[in-house]
C-alpha cells in the first residue's frame, strides 16, 4: 500500500494545497463537494488529477471510489486538463432545434478536433490546450436559442460565422 | 381443411433454432400432415409465398437482404414467429454492434487476407449497421425465446397454433 | 423498547416489528416479493423497482425494500398493473448493455434472467442501446463484465458493508453510470481490494465471476453475506 | 408494409445474359450463384456467392479466452460440438494443459454423435430429395415432405438415425444444441454409466439404418452418370487428419495433404504449423474468404476437405464395418475419388465409422472415468485448436494477453476450405446442364444440388458476418439480368 501510496502522491505544495482546503472544510458533512470544488478552483488547468483525488481520499478517509464516483456524477468536475478558454455549446431541445448541433461540428472541424463523444456529456479539448469545446445540457435560456457560452459569457442567437469569427479572435490572442 | 402453410427462414443466425425444430425427431411427421411447408432450408421454393399462415423466423436482421426477406414474409404471412434469441434479443449477432462495420469487414477481409485482401461488394449484400431483433424491423406475433427454443416447446407453439389456437408461452420460456 | 405494529399483506394480518421494512416483514412470513437490489444483511437502496407494492393511502406504488410498515397498514405485493412495471424494470434492464444470456457465466443461475423468466418476459418492447464495453480480466482471480451490470450495487454494499474495503462505487451519472474500482484502476491493481470475492458472490448476474469458469458454470454463494451478517450480531 | 420483389428485366434478343439461383435451397445457410451465359447462350462463367458476415473475429476480441467455447458454438447450430471442441483444444493449448485420458475420450464420444446427426441431416433431410425422387422431380415435393409421401421407411430412418445422434449428445451434455459440457481443460462433468448402457443398446439399429443406407446408395448411384461425371470431376489435392499410422482420425491427429494423384504433398501436419501451408485470400464476391494451398498460391493451390477428401487422405478408417466399406468403395471408383457426387457415399461410410467409434469409446472402461477436467491460467499467449468437424477440417486460432483476454482470432472452416473447389463445381455443373436461353429448373436443381454434395455449412462460413440462398441469375454479356429464379 504504502508503495503504491508513494507513485501517486502529487507534488508537496499541492499536498499542502490539499491540507489547507480539507482543513478549513474538516467536520463538516458533504465536505467532500468543497473540498473538491475548491481544489479544481486552485488548479491551474481547472480540474482533478488523479494523484489530487487519491490523496483527498487518503486525507477525507472517504473511499477512492467514493471521490472518484462524487467527481464524476457532477458536470461542474473535470478529470483533464482544460483550456484556457472553454466554449460551451447548449444542446438543450430548443438550441438543439435551431441547429446547435452545427454549431458543435463546426467549431470541432475549426479546432480540429476530430472524436465524437457518445456520452451525454462531451468534452474535447485541443493538444495545446488553448480551447476546450464542451457542450451544455441547457443553459435555461432557451429564447436565445442557440446559445453558446464562449469564457463563461453568454451568447444568444448564435450565427455560425460570428462563432468562427469570435473563435478565431481568441486563437489569435491566444497565441500573441 | 386445407393444410396450414408454413415458411421458415434463418437470417443472422446459426441454424440451431431450426435443428431444435428437427430436434421434435418423429413429431416432425405429425407437422408435416396437418402442415404444408412452403419455404425454408427444407424445400425448394425460391420465393416467399404469397398466403402463408405462419413464419417462422429465426437469427437476427444484419444485411440489406436479412431486411428484405422479413420484410417479404411479414407482407405474405398472417402470424409471425421471431424464433430463438437472435431473433428476439439480438443474441451473439448484436455482439458486433457496437463496432463500425467498416472496422469488423477490414479486420476480416483486408487484415485477415493473405492475398486479394478487399471488402467484397461484388453480388453480396451490405450489412446494416447493427444486428437488431425482428421486432425492430417488423412487428412480431410471437416471441419465442431460448438459445435455441427447446424441441418440445417449438413443438407445443406449433401444435397450438395448428390447432387454430393462440400459443400461451407464461413463464416456460427464458433468454439463452 | 420494541414496538409491535399489525399490517395486512395481500389480506393477511402479519404482527411486525415497527421499523422493519415490508419486504422484510413479507419475507420472513413466506410472502414472495421479487427484488434485485436488495440482499439480506445489506443496506438497502431501493434502486431496482422490482420491489415495489401498493400501500393503503399511498397513491403511487413504493419500493418494499425501504419502506417500513406502520401500525394499520394494508399491503398488495401483485396487481396486474405492479406486475407491468416490474416487467418494465426488467426490460429495461436488459436493454440498457449487452447481456447475451446464452453465452454467460451466469446462464441458468442469473437472478435478472431467472426473474424476467418468472415474469413472462419473452421480449424485450425497447431498443437495445448496444454500448460497447469493456471486460475486466486484470484480477487474477475475478472477472468484471460490464456488459452484464446492472447497477443494483450488491458489490459496492457488500465491499463497503461487510468487508470494509469499499473497493467498489458507480461513477457517471445517467446512462454513462458504471461500476468503478477505486479511482477507475484496473480491479487486478486496486490496492483496497483484499481478493476476498464477497462481491462476485453478491452479483446477481454474471457481471461478476471467478475466473476460469466456463458458459453456464458460474453459481454463486448467495447466503455467504446474509450469514457472515448474523454471525455477527451473533458475537 | 411494402414487398420488395427482385425486379425481372425481359431478355433483349442478342445479349448475353446472367443467371442468379437464389435461395440455394436445402443448404445449411445462404449462399446465391450468378451464372453468365454468353450470346450463344452457353455458359461463359459463374461465381458462387456466400452472402452473410457476422464479424466474430472482431467482436470476440476483450471477451475471457474461456468464453470462446460457447461463444463459437453459436457460429453453427448443426455443428455446434465441433466448434465447442476445436475452441477448447484451442484454449487447452493457451493453458498449456494435456486433458485427462477420460476427456479426450469422451470429447471424441461427442463427437462422433454429431457426426452421426450431422451426416443423417444431410444425407436424409437435405440430399435424399434428390437422390430418391429425382433431380427433376416436383420441385414443389422434391422434399422431406414428399420423401414422407414416397419413401417413408428412408426418411423415418432418416430422422431415427439424426435421433440417435442427438440424443446421445444431449445424454452427455444435457443440451442437443449448444451443450456447454466441452469445457477448457476437458468435459465438466464425467459420463454417467447409463448413458453408455442405453446407447450401446441403441446402437445396433443405428448401424443397421446405415448399413442398409449404403446398399440403397449403391443401387441408386447407378441411376446418376451424368451428375457423377460433372459434379466437381476435376482434379485437386485434398486434405484431412490422419492418426500416426495414417488412419482416419476426426478428432485428433495431424494434418495431411494430398496431390491429385494421392501422392503425399505434407503428412503430420502439427495443428501448430497449419499457416506454413494454409493461407486465406478475399474474393470480392463473396462473403467467405477463400483458403489455398500455400507453398502452390492462389489461385492454383485448390484442395478439398470433408468425407471425400477424408476418404482420399486416410489410408483406413481403423473400424473393421467401414474399412470393408471403404475397400469396396475404392474399388469401385479408385483409390483417389475425384467425383463430388460420391461425398454422399463417402458421407455414409464416416456415418458408419463414427457409430462403430462410438462402440469402441463405449466398451472402454476409461471413458467412465472421474477425471475429466484440468485446471490452468494462461501459460502461453497463443492457442491453436485443429478438429476435422463433419463437413471438414476446422481451424480456431487465437491470441491471448496475460489476464487472459482475447487479442485477436482466426477461424477457418470447413466450407472455407471447400470454396473454390465448389466455386469451380458450380462452373463444370453448370456448363454441362445449363443451355440456351430458359433455365430448365432440373438444371438449376443440379446446380444446387452440387452444393448440396458439399454439405457446405454456411452458418459456419458466414461467421465472419454473412448468408448464403441461391439465386441464379442469367447474365447478358453487358451485364443485364435476363432471367433469374429465386428470391433475396
Amino acid at each position: 500500500m504504502s508503495n503504491a501510496l508513494a507513485m501517486a502522491l502529487p507534488r508537496v505544495e499541492d499536498q499542502d494545497l490539499i491540507d489547507r482546503i480539507i482543513g478549513d472544510q474538516a467536520g463538516r458533512p458533504g465536505a467532500l463537494l468543497g473540498i473538491l470544488e475548491k481544489l479544481q478552483d486552485a488548479n491551474r488547468h481547472k480540474y482533478l488529477p488523479m494523484e489530487s483525488l487519491e490523496y483527498v481520499a487518503l486525507r477525507t478517509g472517504v473511499p477512492q471510489s467514493q471521490v472518484y464516483g462524487v467527481a464524476t456524477f457532477y458536470a461542474l468536475f473535470n478529470l483533464d486538463p482544460q483550456g484556457t478558454h472553454t466554449v460551451a455549446i447548449c444542446r438543450g431541445t430548443a438550441c438543439h432545434t435551431r441547429g446547435s448541433r452545427a454549431l458543435l461540428e463546426r467549431v470541432k472541424l475549426q479546432l480540429g478536433l476530430e472524436e465524437s463523444g457518445t456520452a451525454d456529456k462531451l468534452t474535447l479539448t485541443t493538444p495545446d490546450r488553448k480551447f476546450t469545446v464542451r457542450t451544455v445540457a441547457c443553459f435555461g435560456q432557451c429564447a436565445l436559442a442557440p446559445v453558446v457560452e464562449i469564457d463563461h459569457a453568454i451568447r444568444g442567437h448564435v450565427k455560425e460565422q460570428a462563432l468562427i469569427r469570435e473563435v478565431d479572435l481568441l486563437r489569435k490572442e491566444a497565441a500573441r | 381443411m386445407d393444410k396450414v402453410k408454413i415458411g421458415t427462414c434463418w437470417l443472422d443466425g446459426c441454424s440451431g433454432c431450426h435443428m431444435s425444430l428437427l430436434d421434435v425427431d418423429e413429431s416432425i411427421v405429425t407437422i408435416l400432415r396437418k402442415a404444408d411447408i412452403v419455404y425454408g432450408p427444407l424445400v425448394d421454393a425460391q420465393e416467399w409465398p404469397e398466403g402463408t399462415d405462419v413464419a417462422i423466423i429465426e437469427g437476427a436482421v444484419s444485411s440489406q437482404d436479412d431486411r428484405e426477406l422479413v420484410q417479404t414474409a411479414r407482407a405474405r404471412s398472417k402470424y409471425l414467429i421471431a424464433l430463438g434469441d437472435c431473433a428476439v434479443t439480438g443474441n451473439v449477432p448484436s455482439m458486433r454492434n457496437g463496432i463500425a462495420v467498416r472496422k469488423l469487414l477490414e479486420r476480416v477481409y483486408v487484415e485477415g487476407a493473405d492475398v486479394s485482401a478487399g471488402i467484397p461488394t461484388d453480388g453480396v449484400p451490405p450489412l446494416l449497421r447493427q444486428a437488431e431483433p425482428l421486432r425492430q424491423t417488423v412487428k412480431v406475433d410471437l416471441h419465442v425465446p431460448g438459445c435455441p427454443p427447446r424441441p418440445n416447446a417449438i413443438l407445443m407453439v406449433l401444435s397450438e397454433l395448428l390447432e387454430g389456437r393462440e400459443p400461451d408461452l407464461g413463464s416456460k420460456l427464458r433468454f439463452g | 423498547m420494541v414496538e409491535k405494529v399489525k399490517v395486512r399483506i395481500d389480506g393477511e394480518v402479519i404482527a411486525a416489528t415497527a421499523g422493519q421494512t415490508i419486504l422484510e416483514v413479507a419475507r420472513a412470513n413466506s410472502k414472495y416479493i421479487p427484488a434485485l437490489c436488495y440482499m439480506e444483511g445489506l443496506s438497502a437502496t431501493g434502486a431496482c423497482r422490482l420491489c415495489v407494492v401498493e400501500v393503503s393511502g399511498v397513491a403511487r406504488l413504493v419500493p418494499a425494500c425501504t419502506t417500513p410498515v406502520a401500525e394499520g397498514q394494508s399491503v398488495v405485493t401483485s396487481t396486474p398493473q405492479i406486475e407491468s412495471y416490474r416487467k418494465i424494470a426488467l426490460e429495461l434492464l436488459f436493454a440498457e448493455r449487452n447481456h447475451v444470456c446464452a453465452v454467460c457465466v451466469s446462464s441458468g443461475h442469473c437472478e435478472l434472467q431467472a426473474l424476467a423468466q418468472e415474469h413472462g418476459v419473452t421480449h424485450v418492447r425497447y431498443p437495445y442501446s448496444c454500448p460497447r464495453l469493456p471486460v475486466d480480466t486484470t484480477h487474477p482471480r475475478y472477472v468484471l463484465d460490464h456488459n452484464r451490470c446492472i447497477l443494483c450495487g450488491r458489490c459496492v454494499r457488500t465491499c463497503a458493508e461487510i468487508e470494509g474495503a469499499h473497493v467498489w462505487d458507480v461513477a457517471g451519472r445517467g446512462i454513462g453510470s458504471h461500476l468503478v474500482s477505486e479511482l477507475q484502476r484496473p480491479w487486478g491493481e486496486a490496492t483496497t481490494c483484499t481478493s476476498c470475492g464477497k462481491c462476485v458472490q453478491a452479483c446477481p448476474t454474471g457481471a461478476m465471476a471467478e475466473k476460469g469458469w466456463a458458459v453456464e458454470e458460474m453459481t454463486k454463494h448467495k447466503t455467504v453475506v446474509s450469514r457472515l451478517t448474523s454471525m455477527r450480531e451473533g458475537s | 408494409m411494402t414487398t420488395k420483389t427482385t425486379p425481372k428485366p425481359q431478355a433483349e434478343a442478342s445479349a448475353a445474359r446472367k443467371l442468379t439461383i437464389h435461395p440455394v435451397s436445402r443448404i445449411e445457410g445462404h449462399a446465391k450463384i450468378t451464372i453468365r451465359l454468353d450470346e450463344q447462350g452457353q455458359v461463359a462463367d459463374t461465381q458462387f456467392h456466400v452472402t452473410q458476415v457476422r464479424g466474430f473475429e472482431k467482436f470476440v476480441e476483450g471477451r475471457p479466452y474461456y468464453e470462446m467455447p460457447s461463444i463459437t458454438a453459436r457460429i453453427c447450430g448443426i455443428c455446434p460440438v465441433s466448434h465447442l471442441l476445436a475452441s477448447s483444444k484451442a484454449c487447452d493449448s493457451i493453458m498449456a494443459v494435456r486433458i485427462p485420458p477420460a476427456a479426450a475420450k469422451a470429447r471424441e464420444l461427442l463427437h462422433m454423435a454429431q457426426f452421426v446427426q450431422s451426416h443423417a441431416l444431410s444425407f436424409f433431410h437435405l440430399s435424399a430429395p434428390d437422390l430418391l425422387l429425382g433431380m427433376d422431380y416436383d420441385p414443389a415435393k422434391r422434399n422431406v415432405a414428399g420423401l414422407l409421401e414416397e419413401h417413408p421407411d428412408a426418411l423415418r430412418d432418416g430422422i431415427a438415425l439424426r435421433k440417435f445422434g442427438q440424443t446421445l449428445i444431449e445424454r452427455l451434455g444435457k443440451e442437443r444444441i449448444h451443450p456447454s459440457w466441452t469445457v477448457p481443460g476437458g468435459v465438466n462433468n464425467p459420463i454417467d454409466p447409463s448413458v453408455r448402457d442405453k446407447t450401446l443398446a441403441e446402437l445396433p439399429s443405428a448401424v443397421a439404418i446405415v448399413e442398409r443406407t449404403l446398399a440403397m446408395w449403391k443401387a441408386a448411384v447407378e441411376g446418376f452418370p451424368a451428375e457423377v461425371e460433372s459434379f466437381s470431376n476435376f482434379p485437386t489435392m485434398y486434405c484431412g487428419n490422419v492418426g500416426p499410422d495414417g488412419s482416419l482420425r476426426l478428432y485428433d491427429g495431424n494434418l495431411r495433404f494430398v496431390g491429385p494423384d494421392g501422392a503425399i504433398v505434407a503428412d503430420q501436419v502439427a495443428a501448430t504449423d497449419y499457416a506454413t501451408y494454409v493461407a486465406e485470400a478475399t474474393l470480392p464476391h463473396s462473403y467467405l474468404k477463400a483458403p489455398y494451398f500455400r507453398p502452390v498460391g492462389f489461385p492454383g493451390g485448390v484442395y478439398r476437405v470433408g468425407p471425400l477428401a477424408r476418404l482420399n487422405v486416410a489410408d483406413r478408417t481403423g473400424t473393421p464395418l467401414a474399412d470393408a466399406e471403404l475397400a469396396e468403395y475404392r474399388q469401385r471408383y479408385g483409390r483417389i475419388v475425384q467425383s463430388g457426387f460420391h461425398y454422399h457415399y463417402a458421407r455414409l461410410i464416416e456415418a458408419l465409422h463414427g457409430l462403430e467409434r462410438i462402440g469402441e469409446l463405449l466398451d472402454d472402461p476409461e471413458i467412465l472415468g472421474t477425471r475429466v477436467r484440468a485446471h490452468a491460467g494462461v501459460n502461453n499467449n497463443e492457442g491453436i485448436g485443429v478438429i476435422e468437424a463433419p463437413r471438414g477440417t476446422l481451424i480456431h486460432h487465437y491470441k491471448v494477453d496475460d489476464n487472459g483476454a482475447m487479442t485477436w482470432a482466426n477461424l477457418i472452416v470447413a466450407t472455407g476450405h471447400n470454396n473454390l473447389a465448389i466455386g469451380r463445381g458450380v462452373e463444370q455443373v453448370a456448363k454441362r446442364f445449363v443451355h440456351g436461353s430458359k433455365i430448365e429448373e432440373g438444371a438449376l436443381n443440379r446446380v444446387s444440388a452440387l452444393v448440396r454434395a458439399y454439405d457446405p455449412c454456411l452458418s459456419c462460413s458466414t461467421h465472419v458476418l454473412g448468408q448464403a440462398a441461391v439465386v441464379l441469375q442469367l447474365e447478358g454479356p453487358d451485364g443485364e439480368i435476363l432471367d433469374e429464379i429465386g428470391t433475396v
